[in-house]
């Protein structure tokens, strides 16, 4: 059995990634006021409730995954605002872009690789950052360099996911030794040394959530 | 997300924070402006107005009268308020631009924050498919960010916006607003000092710590901290810093003629903001500079953060006419 | 008398705080009010208005825009500032007089304080030798103070101000000034709240200690503290309990109208006056009171001051005409 | 020798009383912080500086003590303001109103006596406060009895002042158990009971300096 990721997987992944949002919206908060204007955790589950809303009130479930990702995207775009709504809503807008994904119900680990891809292209070119600017970015790209380079070398899904959380979660620490060049943090110029970004760590949860959801699953 | 201590706000649920205060507002000022409330909008009450460009600004909330004190005639056909410190989303710009537009075209005056950029540049991407000719204007002119591709918008939005309400309600084609708008937004520095941290409803503390005895020199209007600490230091020793390095950004020269605006940031007493003001008028008199008009007051803040942010605006004969057409706002009249 | 520790607040020497600020609102305003410093008094530009009743008040400063700001057409003739929470001196009354009187005779509008009374009827004992008639307004608002001779002036003040320049506007008589502005100070009462205390420039550290998670209920607008302790709450039970007292002494009864009035005390964002007042007005309509008319912001503070306070009105046809009688200041303009 | 106070006494009693006021003026700015607004200190500070530089500066001084004493009254008033303004004024006023003072250059301690009764008097006409209510009259009344009762038992000045000024401290210290019922204090009801009032506080050190003026010149 190839472990593929179904619809219904990709659903309980974003349930799972809103309840830890909501989770971890008080250090999401700290890290914020650490460096930024203190709204990250707020912005987060602002959008992810909505998110959330949308999965289970749905009369009609998104009929496959592009559609799907293209309900989360709209959804944060409409209801996060400041630097993350488009920037998480530019991810699962160019996610659910990713080409030979209409009609997909299921995806291979290939074809996650391929969207998440999409996905950090899509975070770039909305906000013009750079790897090591201390954003997102610094978990996105590592993350799916190494869920493309297990895919590439034929790994399952729960241990591509496990390669794919290692790489986040490096990324992740190494913001904290960055000096922002994007975004509010990026006013403190060398204060911002030393913090772990914000962005960084919700990002860094799309993978635990999503390893978790397989593991579950498995 | 709820706070674990009382904290010392008027407020009743930190998440209604922004949707009550605006409800408020829109009672207060119901002969100018109408509230929608979701997305939230908040709008001339004679919108839209047919035959004038339509100007249109959207910040984060906190930072009040900024936008919603702006909303009126010679000024803003509508605001766009988000979250507290969080840019409105875009279906918030949809939903004014809906409202308002009257035919003319629409410009937006956006600060230049990732979330202002990121947002506003969306909602113009979503409403290409309208048949609205759109806009927009940057503000960026807070000297304190030496790179000038990422200096932030402070007080020189309200000015910008003044002279884009002015200008639309002269007549001039949205190509023409945008152009005098621009200008406006290319002449104006800023700069500000903390003398506290401001505790936002959701945080429900300060969001930072700022020791007595010491400020944050070239603060933003999020609440974060600025670029350095100092040693607190007398009024005057603050203005001469922050006009310094305003007026070497600005080439300010002898003769030129100029608007001075003092704006505090939510906490500081009046008393305080004239003090500073005393002095600014004085250095640039000094300094051969003609100060054709001022502004004194709480015009763009950051919730409760005491401190204040200094603005200097080159004028020429346009905008000085632009700044003294009539305007008839809940915070700016005349 | 220095501070041992460093403020955080935009100041020089402390003890020129007072001068200062009224010398860079001079300069910002102007064109509407011109300052003489000693003693130290503001007036209209274009003073004496001739032909007219004169209106005069006075108060400590620290309450800014009280009453400077309140000075120019169809409201104030002069303002007489004292020192920072302390009540100007007779010689101040007297100065204003000699330079504003028109021929009409001059009243003093008079907050209920001991030195506001005591100096001003020394002003009025001095200024007998001279050929203008005087009277005065006693403002006397404060239902936080249950003996009705001893309640003190809150924001009751600036509508009675409001009222008074207005009648004078209009050509009424001295007697018929002092008796509209009377009136209106005899159908107005308010109450506040702080949530921190202020911090005086002289005493240099907040006047009295407020733990987090307790409010001060009834305060004065000297900074000084009130009535009693509580645990802080929501602000919209704030403004039950406020409203309550006022509503009760008022004896509102459905049908009515009013104007409602919230005040920030100088440290508290608009965001939260706001929030006070969708509740206020709401909190009226469902007695079945009809607000005629609101005044939302920063109008009697006491420094940086964390609080509100909330100002009844009872209108009738004459008080409703005056208030929306044109005005032309720095702080209310219409 | 009949110890009688002279008027350049009374010059330098009110030179004593203006460095008095210096020294003591962060204790008033606290007693007034505390069941106040804490401005006494800086209020007596402004009126007593001015009478300072008067009296110091004046290319004619005062001619007799009447003068004296309304020159004092009248810079008070114009000075202070607040709620001691008017009642320090009044004091010096009335006092300088005391029949049979008129080119007086030297006072007897009954007519001390009579100018202190007249002050305190002054007083109470202009604030129309009673004993008991916590206010600088909580002083004056002691002290001028005590006065009046030395005087008329015929002890000399600086006996006579011992007694007033026991007088004046017991009716200083009987200030701190009362619940104010004049001034801003009385807005405060039963929590203005424990503190010290101001007012009297500045008016005890009138007796103060009064006797150290004497002392030093005996
Ligand atoms: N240009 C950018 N590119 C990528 N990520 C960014 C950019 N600007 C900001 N971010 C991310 O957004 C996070 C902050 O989001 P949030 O606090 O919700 O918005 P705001 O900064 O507007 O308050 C940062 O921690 C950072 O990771
Ligand atoms: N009506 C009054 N009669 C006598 N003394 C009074 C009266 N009102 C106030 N005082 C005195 O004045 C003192 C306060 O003076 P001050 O602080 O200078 O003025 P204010 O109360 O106006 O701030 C009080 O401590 C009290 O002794
Ligand atoms: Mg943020
Ligand atoms: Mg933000
Ligand atoms: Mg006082
Ligand atoms: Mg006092």
């Amino acid at each position: 059995m190839r472990p593929d990721m179904t619809l219904a997987q990709l659903r309980a992944w974003l349930l799972r990634y809103a309840d830890c949002i909501d989770e971890i919206a008080d250090q999401l908060t700290e890290l914020d006021a650490a460096i930024g204007d203190a709204d990250h955790g707020a912005n987060m589950v602002r959008g992810m409730s909505k998110v959330r809303m949308h999965l289970l009130d749905a009369s009609e479930p998104a009929e496959d995954v592009a559609a799907l990702f293209r309900t989360v995207a709209m959804t944060l775009i409409s209801s996060v605002g400041g630097a993350a709504g488009p920037l998480y809503g530019s991810f699962f807008l160019r996610a659910a872009q990713t080409p030979a994904l209409a009609g997909c119900t299921v995806v291979s680990t290939q074809q996650l690789a391929a969207m998440c891809r999409a996905g950090a292209e899509g975070v770039q070119n909305r906000g013009k950052a750079a790897l090591g600017e201390k954003t997102m970015l610094d978990v996105l790209f590592p993350a799916v360099d190494a869920l493309e380079r297990a895919a590439t070398a034929g790994l399952d899904l729960p241990d591509a996911l496990a390669a794919t959380l290692e790489a986040a979660r490096t990324g992740l620490h190494a913001t904290i030794a960055m000096e922002a060049r994007k975004g509010r943090a990026s006013y403190l110029g060398p204060r911002s040394i030393g913090h772990q970004d914000p962005g960084a760590t919700s990002s860094y949860h799309l993978f635990t959530t999503l390893a978790a959801t397989i593991n579950a699953a498995a | 997300m709820t706070a674990a201590e009382p904290m010392q706000k008027l407020i009743n649920d930190p998440a209604n924070a922004v949707a009550d205060s605006l409800r408020g507002f829109a009672l207060a000022h119901a002969s100018m402006v109408r509230l929608y409330e979701s997305p939230c909008v908040l709008v001339r009450r004679d919108a839209p107005v047919q035959g004038k460009v339509t100007v249109i600004s959207g910040s984060g909330s906190g930072h009040e009268p900024l936008n919603t004190g702006y909303v009126g005639r010679g000024m803003l056909d509508a605001a766009c308020p988000g979250d507290i410190f969080t840019s409105p989303t875009p279906d918030q710009y949809l939903a004014a631009i809906d409202a308002t537009h009257g035919g003319q075209g629409v410009v937006l005056i956006v600060k230049n924050y990732a979330g202002g950029v990121l947002n506003s540049e969306m909602a113009m991407e979503l409403a290409a498919a309208r048949a609205v000719e759109l806009a927009s204007v940057l503000v960026s002119d807070d000297v304190a960010v030496p790179d000038k591709a990422r200096r932030r918008g402070l007080g020189g939005a309200v000015l910008v916006e003044k002279v884009a309400g002015a200008a639309a309600d002269a007549g001039y084609t949205l190509e023409q607003v945008v152009a005098v708008s621009q200008r406006a937004s290319n002449q104006v520095r800023s700069m500000g000092v903390a003398l506290s941290s401001c505790t936002a409803p959701m945080l429900g503390r300060p969001t930072f710590r700022l020791p007595a005895g010491t400020m944050e020199v070239g603060v933003g209007i999020h609440g974060e901290a600025g670029r350095m600490r100092i040693e607190t230091t007398s009024a005057d020793a603050v203005v001469e810093l922050l006009l310094e390095a305003v007026a070497a950004d600005l080439e300010l020269r002898p003769g030129e003629r100029v608007l001075a605006m003092v704006t505090g940031l939510g906490g500081t007493p009046q008393q305080e903001l004239y003090i500073v003001y005393n002095h600014l008028h004085r250095m640039l008199e000094a300094q051969g500079v003609v100060v054709e008009r001022s502004l004194v007051g709480d015009f763009v803040t950051s919730l409760d953060m005491a401190g204040a942010a200094v603005t200097v605006l080159r004028l020429d004969d346009e905008l000085l006419r632009l700044w003294d057409a009539p305007v008839w706002t809940p915070t700016l009249r005349w």
